[in-house]
This record gives C-alpha cells, structure tokens and sequence, in this order.
C-alpha cells in the first residue's frame, strides 16, 4: 500500500486548507494526501481552482496569509515538518530543496533585475560560494536551459515567454532541488514553444534526478512526463494511480469527464462531451459528494455523506460512493 | 436594432452590477474601523454644520463682541476659550464648519471636474489633443497659485465662491495629470476595447470605464487636496483674499490667531486642531474607500 | 538617452513662452496699478507719473511684453521695479537658500515615509499600519505657521538648542527642514504603502520568497525597487514644489528663499522679478521632471527602452 | 533720563558750535551734530577706561521688512531709511522736537523769501576718501530734480549756485517754507557726485555700493536676510561706538522677539503691540515706546451716496469707539487720535478733542440725514490689523444702525479701489515723514490730490484755500495757528474720523547701552554697545 512507501521525498497528510476571507471561507483543500517518492514524477490534474496551486504552495508554506489558513495535516519534505519548520530554516529549503516553477512567466520574473541576477541570487543564498561564482554559475545554468550565457545582463522584457520560461527552469534547477514544483509551466506558452520548454524539463529533471509535481490540467502533459497521477476536485484527490492506472483503469466519473473533455484525433467521429455544470462555490461545498451535482452516475446516496478512499489496487484508490456498489462500473471502461 | 437592444441590455447590467458593487464597498468599507471612524467624525461633523444654528445663535454669540472678556482661556462659560474680540471661539468654530467644509468639498470639486476632464480628454484622445492640453497645464503648473488667486478674486470680486475658485483653479493640473495617467493605463486594456466593439461611444467609455477606473488615486488626491484647500484659506485670508468678516471660517480664524500665538495659543489651537480633525477623518475614509474600491485588495 | 533630453529640453521653450505670455497678461490685469505700487505708500500723482513714464508702464502691454522677451533673449531678465536690482542676480541669490532647504526637507521627508509606508505595507491593517499612517497625516494636516512658531518656541525660546531662524549654520536647517519636510511626507508615505500593497502582490514576488529570498530582501531587493517608480514621481514632485519656495515656512524662520520673494514681488507687481520667478519655476519644474523621467531609467530597464 | 543725558550733551556742542558761527536762522536749538553725537559722547567718557572692549561692539538687530533702497534719492520706505541713516548725511536734521538742525550744513540764512544761503561743514570725507564738497551737494539736489520720488518736493528748487567749494546759494519757485524739512529728509541725503556719476554711466544704477559720508560704510546686503554696516573710521563727527551693525529681516513678530530673548539680536524693531508684552515680561529686555508720527484713520467718501452729507459722517463719528480700538487693535499702546495729523508734527492742534461716543447723537443725526431706519456701508481695508479695526467698527455702527459690510482688499487693489472712489469707506494710515505739516495736508484733503492719495474725495472751496495759504506763509508762527486752524475746519467737515496714534516700538537687551530710539525722526544704533 502507498503508505508503506518508502523513502520519500514528500509526504503529505490530510492537508486542509482554508481562506478565510470577509465574504466566507473559502475551503481550497479538502484532506489531500500526497506520498511521493525520489525522483518520481506525479501529475496533479484538475480545473482551474481545485486546489492544485494552493496544495504547492502549502509544501513551501508561501499559501498567502493572510487569508489563507492551514488548518490541519502535515507536510514533510525530504523528512522535514514543513509546517513547523522555523522560517530561517524554511528560507534554507525554499529554491534550495524545493523550488517551484510557476504558471505565468510574463509576470514570475522581476522586472528591473537582470535574469542573471535572478538566477545568481538564489545560488548565492544557498551554496556557499562567493558572488563570483555564483555568476559563472548562472551563466552555466541559462546555457543548461539553452540560452546563450551573453544574455545574462539582460532584462526579463527583452525575453519571449517561452525564454522567460526557461529561465524561470534556470532558475529552480540552479540548486539541484530534491523536489520541484511546476504549475501549470507551459500554459501561458503558444505549443510549439510548449513541447520545447517542456522537453527541456523533463531532459534536466532526470538529469538532476529531481522528483516533481506537475500541475496541469492537460492529460497529454501528464501521459507524457508523470509517473503517478492524483486527480483534484474541489479540493480532494479523487482518484489516484500510476499513470497506466489513469488512463487505462479509469474509475472515477470525474476523471472520466476530464478524458470525454479531450478531443480525439484517431475517433473524429465522437463528439467531444464536456462534463456539464461547474464546479461548487468553494465557500459553500456540498456535504456530501463534490462531484454529485454534476455526475452522471450520481444517486441519492452520493450527496449524503463524502466518499472515503478505495483501494483498487495497491496503487490505485478512488473516492466514489457508487464503488459500494457490488458490479459498478463507468462506461468509458464498458468501452 | 439588435445593436441597440444589446447596447441596453450591457447598461441595465452596467447598472445592476454598480448597485450591487456598491453595497458590495459599503460592506468592505465597514470592516476597515479606522474608515469607519473617520466617516462616523465626518458625519458629526456635517450635522454639526446643518445645526450650528440651533447650537449656537448666529448674532447673539457668534458675531457678539465683547471686548472687556477678550482673548481668555478657556472656561465654564466659554469651553474653548474667546478670541481678540471676546467671541466665543466654540461657537465660531461650530459655525465657521460650515464654510470650511463647503470651500474644501467645492474648491476640490472644481478643481476635479476641470482637471479631470482636461485629463480624460487628453489622455484618450492623445496625439496633438493631448500635448496641446498637457503644455497648458504645464504653464498653468508654473504660474503661481498666489498669482491665480489674487487675480481671480480681484477680478471676479471677493466673495466665497470666487474664493473657492480660485483655490479650485490652482490645483487642476495635479487632477488633470493623475486623471491622464490612469486614463493612459486603461484605455488600451481588452475591456476598453470590448466596450467599443458593442458599439459603447467615447463617452459613454470615459464614464462607465475609465473613470471608475482612476478612482483610487483621485480619491487619495481628494482627501488631501480637501485639506490643503482649508488650509489655503488661512493663507489666502492673510493676504486679504479671505471671507468676509465677520463670517467666521476656519482659515481665517487660524491665521487671524497667528498674531496672538504666544500670548493665546487657544485663537489657533483650537481652529487647528477642528482642521487636523477633519483631515484625519477625511484621509483615514479616503484610505478606506480606496481599498475597498480595489477589489484586488481584499482581504 | 541625450537625444530624448534635448527633446525635453527644446519642449521647454513654448512653454516658457506661454507661462510668461500668459503671467505678463495676469499680472497686468490684476487690480492695483504698477506705477503706483514702485511709487509706495502715499506717493503723488505727479510722482506716479514720472515713474510710469520711467518704467514705460504707457505703453500698450503687448509692446512691453515684445520689449521683454527681446531683452530676455538676449539674456537680459530686466530689473526689478521695486529695487532696481537685477533680477537675476536675484533670484540667482536667493534660489540656492531655497534649494537647499528644499533638499533637506525632502530627505526629512523621505526619512519618515519611507519607513513608515513599507512598514505599513507589509503590516497591512496592524496597529503599526494605522498608527503610522495617521502619524504620517498629522504631518500634512498641521498648519505650517503653527508648527513652526511651536518649534521656534520649544527649542529655540525654552531650551535653547537651535537658532531661532536665518540660514547660519546647520543647526538653522533642522526646523525649517523638520517643518515642511511632516508637510510632505503624508503623500509619499501613502504613495509608498500603496505601491508597495500592489507590488507585494505581484508573481515575482512569490518567485522570490519561492527562491528563499529572505523576507527582508524580498522587501529591500525585489518589491522596493519596483514600488519605488510611483514614488519617485511624487518624490519629485513635491520637490519641484519645496523649489518654487514655502512662503510661510520661510517667514516663520526668516529664510531668505524665493517663497518670499516671489510673493512680496506678486503682491507689489514688481513684473520683471515676478516673471523672473515664474521663469527659474519653469525651468525647474521641467529639469525636475526630466530628472524624474531619467532615474525612472534607472529604475525600471524597460522605461529606458523608450528613451531611445 | 536719557533725554536729560542729551540735553547736557546738547549745551555742550551748542557752546562749541557758536564759536564756529553757529547753525543760524531762526532756529536757535539748531546746535550742530546734533543730540546723537552729544548722547554718545556721554557714554564714551564713561566707557573711557575700557576702551578696547566697547570699541569692537558688533550689534545685531532684527526688523520685520527688509530694505528696498540704498540710493536715497530712490527712498520712500522707512526700512530703508533706517540703514540711510547711518550711511549718509543730509544737509539739516530733525531735532527731537522736529526742529531744524544742522547736518552737513555748518550755517544757513534765509536771505529772502526764495534764497537760501548755505555753508558747509569742512573735512568731510565720504567712505571712499574723497571730501564732500558743494559740488555734491549741487548734484545731489539737481538729481532729486529728476528722480520719481524725490520731484514732487525738489521742484520747488530753481537753482543752486556754487560759491566755493564750501559755500552754496538755493533759490526756490515759490516760497516755500518746507524746503528745510524737505532737505532734512532721508531721501535727500548727500551722495558723492563722482561715485554716482561713475556708477550710472553706461545705463547702470548707483545702488549696489553706496558710498555716504555717514558714521557708517556698507558691507552687503543679502536681500531678505540682513544688511550688514561697519564703522567709518573718518567721520566727521564722533566716532560711532558700534564697530559693526547688521540688521536681520526677521518678518515674524514673535520670532522677532523670541531671537532678542535668546540674544540671537541685540535689538528687536517694531516688535508691534501684542508682541510688546513679552519684551516687558522679560527681565533681561527693555521695551521703547514713543508715539509714532503716523495716524490711523477711518476714511470716508465724501462724494458718495449717503456719506455726502456731513452730517451722517458726523453720525459715523460719534458711532466709532475710538478708545475701545486702542484698547484692542493696540492693546492700549497708543492713543485716540484727536485730529487729522500725527502729533509729533509741527502745527499739530493739541486743543482739539475727537468725537466723542455718543449713539444717541449719531442716531438723531442720521434720523435728521433722512437714514433713521438703517444705512448699509461699505468699508474697503487690507491687512490683519486693519481687519481687526474694521470688525470692531462694524459692531459699533450697527449699534448706531449703520450696517457694515467689509470687503478686503490685497494691497494693490485696494488703493486702485480708493482712488476709483468704489468705497464708502476705508481704513488706512498716514506717517507725515518729513516733519513738515505740509505733508499732512496737501496731499490727503487738497481738491487737486482727487485720484491720488485724496480718497475722501473731499473737494472744499475754504479748505484748498487754506492749505495753499499755510503751504506758502513764510512767517512759521502764523502758518502753525493756520495748520491748527485747518484742523478745527476738518472736524467739521468730517472727511476722516481719525482712529488712533500707535506707538513705534522697539525691544533691546536691558544691558545694552547707547541705543537711540526715536519714534518721530527714526532709531540710530550707531552708538549701541555692551559695557564688558
């Protein structure tokens, strides 16, 4: 089973997370749970405000608060209480341990530093070498990322997003973190340049031997990068498997709808089928089932309590109440 | 026809949507106290000015010299004290509120509608509108206020609302700049232009987009500017710009005072103190409103 | 860059046409007559005439409007009407007195708002947020006559530390300085608290506290930097303004800077040093606000892009 | 005490000066240098012993305006004039009691009624080293022909003659009896022909280094910051006990006072009414008070609307509590002004008593106008005092059913208001300078001053007949009974209601000797000193 797991870089358990702002709480993370190990790939996929980002940001503790409240669970990064970790500790681990590649590349550079800077600065933090070399270093890692190393003192605003991308790459790299976060890295990219930067990625991250959690809401990122997937809904991992798991065993209807939602290339025939409605106000969650009001599947049942996980098999678990049900099963494995 | 009927239907949702984002700052702005208390100091303030006849009677007390209890401190009978005339400074205060707060809320309402507009203008239309109207407000800037006030009143007679005036036509440009800066920043945003692609004219953009869109920094502006207006007044009635006596007016109370500063601090102590009062009140909801103008800044 | 100046600069001079067009008209619209202001206080008609002639106050304004600007072309700003002293030599005495001030005061300026607007900012809604920021606003909303006379009384008069007023000595720099300087603050402390609650919230910020930026150098390296463009605009403008002269503070203290000047020339029409005053605030409000443009330069690479 | 001090010193120089001739005319008192030089050398016998230590007194003093002349002929101020007094010389002098003393004038006759004979004092140097000669003062007086300010008065002068290098002839007009109080004034102050001549060649102006023959030399002068002066080793007369005087612009009142209570100044001039108290609160300063040669008055217009009628001006002066303004604007620092001139002038009629408050007797004589039910009024002013004078006027007159309205005025559009005739009435003062009662009529109640600086508008056949006649009597007697004479007409006629007589004030360090304050011909300072 996943907790016997061992050796891993991060743990996560039972994280909940809330915001608690003047118009209510907003209830981001529901209990997600996160076991993963050295050098390993998992894929969080999910909609847009779901809990994905926020779940990162939980393992660098940088959630934004206030209002944002960790309200219970743990997070142990490389053996480390994250949530407990005093905060000249927690600046140690943060671009050093783990670093973090974020969404938007257009705005996730400073803009009156040079990219050199940016990428020298946090080498200097955390090894100790002088400034020297921590530049030299720089240099080496923007070619690693494949930019000529003469651009070192130029600005953010004379690069394209798919450079910025790489370098904001350099940048979480330049310390060989043990762990890095990408959130969503290509989608603010046009797709060319997106199968770039993530070639480049995924070339340096089994170079560096980094485990990573990549954030999207692509399955063709994840088919193509991850070697576990967990999928988010309003906050809980609903469903989790390798990524053979996922794609081939779907279970959850939820998961099944994120497929129906990707166009087909070979089935030009079948009509794509969104998953209908949207999803529940994060401040006024249903209690039972997230997902009841808009599954397909769903019964009476389903909106009276959540669903707890079940284990499929050792790697796979899904939280769907109608799994209670002897013979259950969504059409998308009838096919 | 059909442009029409949506162009309606946006400014029934336009509308909807501003009441529903009013109520939406109300509720902001009553979590912030300090808001809170600067509006609760300013409402007093306003019902002190609308009674300070029933407070105080005008030609009984406040214009009512006295010359044998002059400049005495403050006391039983008279709370703050009485000024080189034997006044009652209290009542004086109570009822110079009344022009004070009009000469700081008129004067910055002028000086915001030209500026403003001669902004709007400037930065929307840009090109050749927009350097003619800077390089204007560029020499307006280097003229001297005093010089503007001395020849508006002059010319125009001295009388409040001149007074107002001119203390409005000093301070235009600074609107005009602010106003010309957010409008730079916004029109070229996608909503400015998704505005315009239903068929919104340039007016109706201006005010249904660009304004509400300059609103914080013109909000901080205000709430200073209402107080350098006031204190204008005391700098305007010592070179014989000011109101009328016997009206009592805040300005003037604290200037007149300036001469008795050392012998009775209480002629401009208490004048003084009215205005850092309601300059405090004013920021402290200015601030307010400004954060809980920006949705961005929520909590 | 020096191509971008020269604009500036060459914009410059329609506008000085147009401010001492402009002022000449006001000036000689403006009540009270010229030649009986230099005659002073109870001079007869036969003198006021004598001077109007003398001054060639008989002439159509246009063609004394001519007749200056040909002088000031040939660099020759007139003299004044009450002194008879050169105008420029004048206003060249007086200007630097008022520069200096105008430089100590903004730094007592900057000195309490910049601290109190980051620290406001980054405590946003804390005690120390509110305390300051009103603290901050008593600045502005002090009169500065009242200010000054308590000071003049506080450590002048009852402990004897500072001159009373003149410009002698560093010492007389401290309440002149210490006055206008609370005036100006309250502006640059909101306007630093403000831009710095929109900078906080930027992504590279939190790509910043993601390296393991330290929070005081995510303040200091990464937000500070970046707020301080707005800043910096009001910064110079107040500067600008401390430049053209603080009438009251510099009769509270006796200063001999261009506040007094240009007022007392306004008040007895004295044209030549009025304009000669409206001229050096020109000139200064526009070298002021190149200066501003160019450390926006300096600040921000992509501001300098446009410069070119 | 110190005025006793003087006139010993006085007899003294008196003895001195009959051997050399004597100061002659009429004017007996007319003892040459003057009680300046005689007060000074009082102190400097005493201070004899310690010589070395009063010899380098260097005094500071502080006033609230700064100067706008150094050219006397450009003078009209009396910032100005203050620093021209020790820099210059002038022919004659105002004694105390505004007689005619004899300055750079040794003698003088008056051979007939327009011709003047004038001898000079000998050795006298200016600060450039050159000797004052008649020549200078030809020059001099020939230049005030022409310059603005100095015109109006020096047109009466038709020529002047040199006799020899000591030794000159004017001859007036007209007759003209105030031409020694003309020469007396400030503004007609010697000038050396050569420095002048050298400094306005080519367009350029004799301001910047003004070269006298006076006690003192000029240094510099920061404009509104202070003038600086130090002692002129080769005057003529005593030397001065002073080495060096600079005078700071202090513009603030209290700030005035508060530098001579730290002893950042040595003197505080014009520290003004409420600002007196503290100078007398303070053991360490002294307070010098002497009526000021000024009135402040209420004008009325006489050609306007219901003040036309004499007899509702006589109503506004009953209506006006003179004392009361005293009492307030001055804090009791002055006196009622009884009549229409300065009481430090010549002619000033002391028997003359002003109206006093009687709301019965103004309400009966406005009720008689035809005004029983109300009269509104405008009153023009400008300035913080003035205000002040203003609103308690307007509280007394609506006792007497006058309603008041104030309009202020910046200082500019105000006297383009007055002489517009726009007001009914107005607030204002006249400082009679010149020490010649001329000056206090002429200009203020002749029908020919309309539109300058009549602006009571009063234009009255007897009255115009009257100042020509004492403009131009010879006989000094005889013109004085016609000044007071013309005082008494005035009262009737009521163009004015004369408000107050302020004092001229000054505040020293109580230890600081040789200070010589005059409120009726202007302080000297030459003589200040600290013993040890």
């Amino acid at each position: 089973m996943a907790e016997q797991k061992k050796d891993l870089v991060l743990d996560i358990k039972d994280l909940v997370i809330h915001y608690e702002t003047d118009d209510g709480v907003v209830e981001a993370v529901n209990g997600i749970d996160i076991q993963l190990e050295h050098g390993k790939t998992l894929g969080l996929v999910g909609e847009t405000g779901s809990g994905k980002t926020t779940t990162a940001l939980s393992i660098l503790r940088l959630v934004p608060d206030p209002p944002g409240v960790i309200k219970s669970g743990s997070i142990k990064l490389d053996g480390k209480d994250v949530l407990n970790l005093p905060v000249a500790e927690l600046e140690a681990i943060r671009g050093n341990l783990v670093s973090m590649i974020f969404q938007d590349p257009m705005t996730s550079l400073n803009p009156v530093l040079t990219v050199g800077e940016q990428i020298a600065e946090v080498i200097a933090l955390h090894e100790n070498i002088s400034e020297k070399e921590a530049q030299t270093k720089a240099g080496d890692m923007l070619e690693v990322v494949g930019i000529p190393r003469e651009r070192y003192g130029e600005y953010p605003h004379q690069f394209s997003g798919g450079m910025k991308q790489r370098v904001v790459i350099a940048m979480a790299l330049a310390c060989n973190p043990k762990l890095l976060l990408a959130d969503e890295p290509t989608t603010a990219l046009d797709v060319t340049i997106q199968a770039q930067v993530l070639e480049t990625m995924k070339k340096l991250r089994e170079q560096y031997g980094s485990a990573m959690i990549m954030i999207t809401h692509d399955l063709g990122i994840i088919a193509e990068v991850c070697d576990e997937v967990s999928v988010v809904y309003a906050g809980q991992i609903v469903e989790h498997g390798t990524l053979e798991d996922i794609f081939e065993s779907t279970m959850h209807p939820y998961t099944e709808g994120l497929f129906g939602s990707l166009p087909n290339i070979e089935e030009r025939k079948a009509r794509l089928q969104p998953i209908t409605g949207l999803m529940p106000d994060p401040t006024n969650l249903p209690k039972g089932c997230c997902f009841a009001p808009r599954c397909k599947y769903c019964t009476e049942n389903c909106a009276k309590s959540r669903p707890d996980k079940k284990w499929v098999s050792d790697t796979h678990y899904v939280r769907c109440s109608r799994y209670e049900e002897p013979g259950f099963q969504i059409e998308r494995r009838g096919q | 026809m059909e442009a029409a009927k949506i162009n309606g239907a946006v400014q029934e949702g336009g509308a909807v949507k501003r009441r529903g984002q009013a109520g939406e700052i109300w509720r902001r702005l009553k979590k912030n106290k300090m808001a809170m208390a600067g509006l609760a100091v300013l409402v007093l303030l306003i019902l002190v000015s609308i009674f300070a006849d029933v407070l105080f009677d005008y030609n009984e007390i406040v214009i009512k010299q006295d010359t044998s209890i002059r400049l005495q401190g403050p006391s039983g009978a008279h709370w703050l004290g009485t000024d080189e005339f034997g006044r009652d400074i209290l009542a004086r205060l109570v009822h110079g509120s009344r022009v004070s707060l009009s000469v700081g809320v008129i004067a910055v309402s002028i000086s915001l509608v030209i500026g403003g507009a001669l902004g709007a203008i400037a930065g929307f239309y840009g090109g050749k509108t927009d350097n003619l109207i800077m390089r204007f407000i560029d020499i307006l800037l280097a003229v001297p206020s005093l010089l503007l006030s001395i020849t508006i009143v002059s010319a125009l007679g001295p009388s409040i609302f001149n007074l107002m005036l001119a203390i409005g036509v000093s301070s235009v440009p600074s609107y005009a700049r602010i106003v010309r800066a957010s409008v730079l920043t916004v029109k070229d945003q996608e909503y400015v232009e998704a505005a315009r692609c239903i068929g919104a004219n340039n007016f109706e953009i201006i005010v249904s987009h660009i304004i509400p869109n300059c609103m914080a920094p013109i909000i901080v502006q205000v709430s200073l500017k209402v107080a350098s207006a006031i204190l204008s007044t005391s700098g305007l009635s010592f070179l014989g710009l000011g109101i009328k006596a016997p009206t009592p007016e805040w300005g003037a109370m604290l200037s007149g005072g300036r001469a008795y500063l050392r012998n009775a601090p209480h002629l401009t102590l208490f004048p003084g103190l009215a205005i850092i009062i309601t300059i405090l009140a004013l920021n402290l909801l200015g601030d307010g409103l400004r954060d809980a103008l920006d949705p961005k800044l929520k909590k | 860059m020096s191509k971008y100046i020269v604009k500036r600069l060459i914009m410059l001079i329609p506008v000085l046409i147009g401010v001492t067009f402009l002022v000449y008209f006001i000036l000689s619209m403006s009540p009270g007559d010229t030649a009986t202001m230099i005659a002073g206080e109870g001079a007869e008609a036969e003198t006021i005439e004598a001077i109007r002639k003398e001054y060639g106050l008989d002439q159509p304004v246009i063609a004394q409007y001519g007749k200056y600007m040909w002088n000031l072309l040939r660099g020759d700003m007139g003299r004044s009407y009450l002194t008879k002293r050169d105008v420029f030599t004048t206003i060249a005495g007086a200007f630097p007195n008022t520069a200096k001030l105008a430089f100590w005061s903004i730094l007592v300026a900057v000195a309490i708002a910049l601290p109190i607007g980051i620290i406001s900012a980054t405590r946003q809604y804390s005690m120390v947020d509110n305390v300051g920021m009103v603290a901050a606003l008593l600045g502005v909303a002090t009169p500065n006559f009242w200010l000054g006379l308590m000071l003049i009384i506080l450590f002048s008069l009852k402990l004897g530390w500072l001159p009373s007023g003149g410009m002698n000595g560093w010492q007389s720099y401290i309440m002149p300085a210490i006055t206008l300087g609370t005036g100006d603050a309250a502006l640059i402390t909101r306007m630093t608290r403000s831009s710095m609650l929109e900078v906080v919230r930027q992504d590279y910020i939190r790509t910043a506290r993601a390296k393991g930026v330290p929070e005081k150098a995510v303040i200091r390296k990464h937000a500070l930097k970046n707020a301080l463009i707005p800043v910096v605009t009001v910064i110079g403008l107040q500067f600008g303004g401390l430049l053209g002269g603080a009438t009251l503070t510099e009769t509270i203290f006796a200063w001999p800077g261009v506040g007094r000047l240009l007022v007392d020339s306004i008040k007895s029409k004295d044209t030549p040093m009025v304009l000669g005053g409206v001229i050096m605030l020109t000139i200064t409000f526009s070298v002021i606000n190149l200066l501003v443009d160019i450390l926006y330069a300096f600040i921000d690479p992509r501001i300098k892009a446009q410069y070119r | 005490m110190r005025r006793q001090g003087m006139k010993r010193g006085l007899a003294a120089i008196l003895a001195a000066a009959m051997v050399l001739g004597g100061c002659g005319g009429g004017q007996s008192a007319g003892g040459s240098g003057g009680g300046q030089q005689a007060a000074g050398g009082g102190s400097q016998t005493e201070a004899g012993g310690t010589a070395g230590g009063v010899a380098d007194s260097v005094i500071t003093l502080g006033d609230g305006v700064d100067i706008k002349h150094m050219d006397p002929q450009e003078t009209d101020d009396i910032y100005s004039m203050f620093l021209l007094k020790h820099l210059y010389n002038k022919l004659f002098k105002l004694g105390e009691n505004n007689e005619i003393l004899c300055d750079l004038a040794e003698s003088y006759d008056v051979e007939d009624e327009l011709t003047y004979h004038i001898v000079l004092r000998q050795g006298v140097k200016f600060h450039d080293g050159s000797e004052m000669k008649a020549s200078d003062v030809k020059f001099t007086l020939e230049r005030a022909k022409e310059k603005a300010g100095t015109k109006v008065n020096a047109k009466y002068i038709d020529s002047v003659t040199i006799n020899g290098d000591y030794d000159l002839t004017i001859k007036t007009t007209d007759p003209y009896p105030s031409l020694l109080y003309f020469l007396s004034g400030e503004s007609m102050s010697i000038v050396s022909e050569a420095v002048v001549t050298a400094a306005e060649a080519n367009g350029g102006i004799y301001e910047e280094q003004p070269v006298g023959t006076g006690p003192f030399k000029f240094v510099e002068w920061m404009p509104n910051d202070h003038w600086t002066i130090e002692r002129f080793d080769d005057y003529f007369g005593d030397t001065p006990m002073a080495s060096s005087i600079t005078c700071r612009v202090i513009p603030e009142a209290s700030a005035r006072v508060i530098a001579l209570e730290t002893g950042e100044i040595d003197v505080a001039l014009n520290v003004g009414a409420v600002e007196a108290a503290n100078v007398e609160a303070n053991s360490d300063l002294v307070l010098e008070t002497g009526i000021s040669p000024a009135v402040s008055y209420l004008g009325l217009n006489t050609q306007k609307g219901a003040l036309a009628d004499q007899r509702v001006r006589q109503a506004v002066a009953y209506g006006v509590n003179k004392q009361e303004i005293v009492d307030t604007i001055l804090e009791g620092r002055g006196e009622v002004a009884n009549s229409f001139m300065g009481k430090t002038i010549p002619g000033w009629n002391e028997s003359l008593e002003a109206y006093p408050r009687d709301v019965e007797k103004a309400k009966a004589l406005l009720a008689e106008a035809g005004y029983g039910d109300g009269l509104k009024l405008e009153l023009f002013i400008n300035g913080d005092q003035n205000n002040r004078s203003a609103q308690l006027i307007q509280a007394q007159l609506s006792e007497v059913g006058i309603d008041v309205e104030i309009s202020m005025y910046e200082w500019g559009a105000l006297t383009e208001a007055v002489k517009a005739g726009k007001h009914d009435m107005f607030i204002m003062g006249w400082a009679n300078r010149s020490g010649d009662p001329d000056y206090s009529m002429s200009p203020l109640f002749h029908s020919s001053s309309i539109g300058s600086n009549n602006s009571s508008f009063i234009a009255d056949d007897k009255l115009d007949e009257m100042i020509i006649t004492a403009k131009t009597d010879m006989d000094n007697e005889r013109r004085m009974q016609e000044y007071k004479d013309i005082q008494t007409y005035l009262k009737e006629l009521s163009p004015w209601v004369p408000l107050y007589y302020s004092m001229s004030t000054a505040g020293r360090r109580a230890d600081l000797e040789g200070f010589e304050f005059s409120a009726a011909t202007g302080n000297y300072a030459g003589n200040c000193h600290y013993n040890k």
